[in-house]
């Protein structure tokens, strides 16, 4: 297994350089925005990313609600982890990209409001799984995960029917996009999936270590109790 | 039917305690009175510009007055561990979780309705759309906060830092609820736009939630 | 702050979050192997004074 | 098995309690003692190996017929006996009528006056305990489990308290008592169990048996 993880980080390392590259230098400038559309390559992805980790938490929820399998608990931990991290970065990328294109830092974009909306969401799950101090904190963190994931097309209507009152400019750009610029979007997307696999497999291994460390050192601590 | 008798007998005794003790209701008044003030200092706007914003204040208002009052929910039950006392008795969850909803609900609409006619003389607000529209608009969002607010309350238990951790769970998903309730109500006050579609968002929401809190309750109850 | 500087710091800040997150995990990951270790000594030898690393 | 925590409380803890009988549960803090009880009331679940209370494995059917009292009195302070009484009993779905005769029933079984208008909050510690057996008596349980019951109570009411656990075993229920003062119950105990970190080391019928 240690083999193919090092193959898998090595092709992700070269997937993420080449999409770099193409970001930066292959893909077309665009016409209104100029080369800080750029930003576009590493935006967008993210926020799919980030999406794509919130939906594998529900469904681990969903799975331990069921069968209460400590896997199942340990991917909904991970996931939520990694998908705030990748959540983070839409949050600051989005800004930086909004103040050079129309001299605001925050627009109520719906994708960028739903992504801080959904950031918001999961750091308090975060925040719960840290502060829980029963032994039923992974059942409470799936019911609040599975409360999130019933918020989100409520989340998504309300900003919708927000954003026709109060018209803003859109971040990324709705209509057709040049196929040339396509492809540059994708490999990013492949890449950051890549890296984000990568590190929540990490994650994985020390969220198991760090339980059984738990539980050796609370034995032993019964064990010497009991002499 | 005992599921009626016990949702009515702990509804009641929690009245009774609450009439009785008095002790959280005027803690909650002054507290809302001074929320309703300070926000008049802050913001002393022309009629027209208060008509625009007033919605948004007078639901953070009570956003604050509830959040105190949920806190206080299973206050008692904890005192002596009386939750404990319900746990091992035959009678299911449900009724507990809507007797406590339920009291929290008229204990947040009560502090709403006194706060209400302060509001309209601190912002002297006459609203140009239908007025009587923002009934079953306090109704449908109150309910929003109190059904989640209750929910998270009891799931808090479970944790170190109470009092800030139910705010932290509620109001990241209240946030379609909020933006529900100003801006139906902000239509109606300024009688610009239809608040029908934000309406119709809040009964979804608490169908929705309700729904959830019902089905979800009884394991947040037992996570011991 | 032409165009372009946007457009690195929006690519750096991406790395910078990604590193932070990463460095954390590292120093976790250390925390926990130095644990397995105090956990793999025999007893005696455990409660020797710890020296704060 | 209760996996508790990160630790386990409960190890391996298999054991057979016939009906009708007083037991005593011994050992040191962090022994299990209180979490054995709380997983016989219900209130606490096995992660591992089950438990069968009065016949039924599912705990929820049998909880008509458990009652259950720990050191916090389980009470609400600002209520009188005889409302805290009559608030559990329609939780138990006691018939409205029946409701008054048996609250003050329980409440005189603890040798306690019904018509005290005094609230909980204001009771001695001793009468405290009395009225918090009373209520884990107003559902008449076949199954009774008592967490420390004679906890900083003065020696009378100590032994009086005894009495009570002892009649409620010779009406035929069984009764468990989780405590540190034993002697209390030596005369009228059937079985002392002894237990250590997770597990029962020791069933003896006398207080003096050998320990571990």
């Amino acid at each position: 297994m240690k083999r193919g993880f090092t193959i898998l980080a090595v092709l992700t390392a070269l997937l993420l350089s080449f999409s770099l590259y193409a970001a930066l230098v292959l893909a077309p400038t665009e016409q209104t925005m100029g080369n800080v559309q750029r930003i576009f390559y590493y935006h967008v992805p993210s926020a799919w990313v980030a999406f794509q980790l919130f939906l594998i938490n529900f469904v681990a929820s969903v799975i331990y609600m069921i069968r209460r399998s400590t896997k199942a608990d340990i991917v909904a931990l991970v996931t939520a982890e990694v998908g705030v991290v990748f959540c983070t970065v839409v949050l600051i990328t989005g800004p930086i990209w909004a103040r050079p294109v129309w001299g605001i830092w925050w627009t109520w974009d719906l994708r960028l409001t739903l992504t801080l909306v959904l950031w918001l969401i999961y750091v308090s799950y975060l925040v719960l799984r840290r502060f829980s101090s029963s032994s039923q904190t992974p059942l409470l963190a799936a019911v609040l995960a599975i409360f999130g994931a019933l918020d989100v097309p409520l989340v998504y209507f309300s900003i919708w029917f927000f954003r026709t009152q109060h018209p803003a400019p859109v971040i990324g750009g709705g209509g057709s996009l040049d196929p040339r610029m396509g492809w540059v979007l994708v490999s990013n997307w492949i890449a950051f999936m890549a890296l984000a696999w990568l590190i929540c497999w990490t994650r994985y291994q020390l969220e198991v270590a760090q339980r059984a460390v738990h539980e050796a050192e609370a034995m032993q601590s019964l064990m010497e109790g009991a002499r | 039917m005992n599921f009626l008798t016990v949702t009515r007998a702990t509804l009641a005794k929690d009245i009774r305690l609450e009439w009785r003790s008095k002790d959280a209701i005027n803690a909650m008044l002054f507290f809302s009175l001074l929320v309703v003030v300070i926000f008049s200092f802050a913001f002393d706007p022309t009629a027209e510009e208060s008509r625009r914003i007033a919605g948004g204040l007078v639901w953070v208002a009570f956003l604050f007055a509830a959040i105190v009052a949920l806190n206080q929910t299973w206050a008692r039950e904890l005192r002596n561990q009386v939750l404990d006392a319900y746990r091992v008795s035959p009678a299911p969850a449900i009724p507990l979780f809507l007797a406590k909803a339920v009291g929290n609900f008229i204990f947040v609409a009560a502090l709403e309705a006194l706060m209400t006619p302060l509001f309209i003389a601190f912002y002297r607000l006459r609203p140009l759309g239908p007025g009587w529209q923002l009934i079953p608009i306090a109704i449908l969002g109150t309910w929003a906060l109190v059904v989640n607010g209750t929910f998270f309350a009891a799931m808090s238990l479970r944790t170190r830092a109470r009092e800030i951790m139910l705010p932290l769970l509620l109001f990241p998903l209240s946030i379609p609820a909020l933006l529900g309730m100003v801006n139906s109500t902000t239509a109606i006050l300024t009688g610009e736009t239809s608040p029908a579609f934000w309406i119709a968002l809040l009964v979804a929401y608490d169908v929705v939630f309700t729904t959830a809190c019902l089905l979800l309750f009884e394991t947040v109850l037992e996570a011991e | 702050m032409n165009a372009n500087h946007y457009l690195y710091a929006a690519y750096i800040m991406t790395w910078a979050i990604h590193g932070t997150y990463l460095y954390n995990l590292a120093r976790k990951a250390k925390r926990v192997r130095r644990e397995i270790e105090k956990l793999k000594k025999p007893a005696i030898a455990r409660s020797a004074p710890e020296q704060k690393s | 098995m209760k996996q508790f925590g990160r630790f386990a409380a409960l190890r391996g803890v298999t054991a057979e309690f016939s009906a009708g009988k007083l037991y005593v549960i011994l050992g040191d803090n962090g022994a299990g003692k209180t979490t054995l009880l709380r997983t016989m009331a219900g209130l606490a679940h096995s992660t591992r190996g089950k438990i069968t209370v009065l016949g039924s494995e599912n705990i929820q059917a049998s909880r008509a017929q458990i009652g259950y009292m720990a050191h916090p009195s389980l009470l609400y302070d600002e209520m009188s006996g005889m409302e805290n009484l009559r608030y559990f009993a329609k939780l138990y779905r006691i018939p409205a009528g029946e409701v008054d005769r048996r609250c003050r029933e329980a409440i005189l079984s603890v040798k306690l006056d019904p018509d005290l208008e005094r609230p909980v909050g204001q009771y001695s510690q001793g009468m405290r305990q009395r009225m918090s057996l009373a209520r884990a008596l107003v559902n008449d349980p076949e199954l009774l489990l008592l967490d420390e019951p004679f906890s900083n109570v003065d020696a009378r009411s100590a032994a009086e308290m005894a009495g009570l656990v002892a009649h409620a075993r010779d009406r035929g229920k069984t009764v468990f008592v989780v405590t540190h003062q034993a002697a209390q119950l030596e005369l009228y105990a059937d079985e002392f169990i002894w237990m250590e970190s997770g597990r029962i080391v020791n069933r003896t019928s006398a207080l003096q048996g050998a320990k571990g």
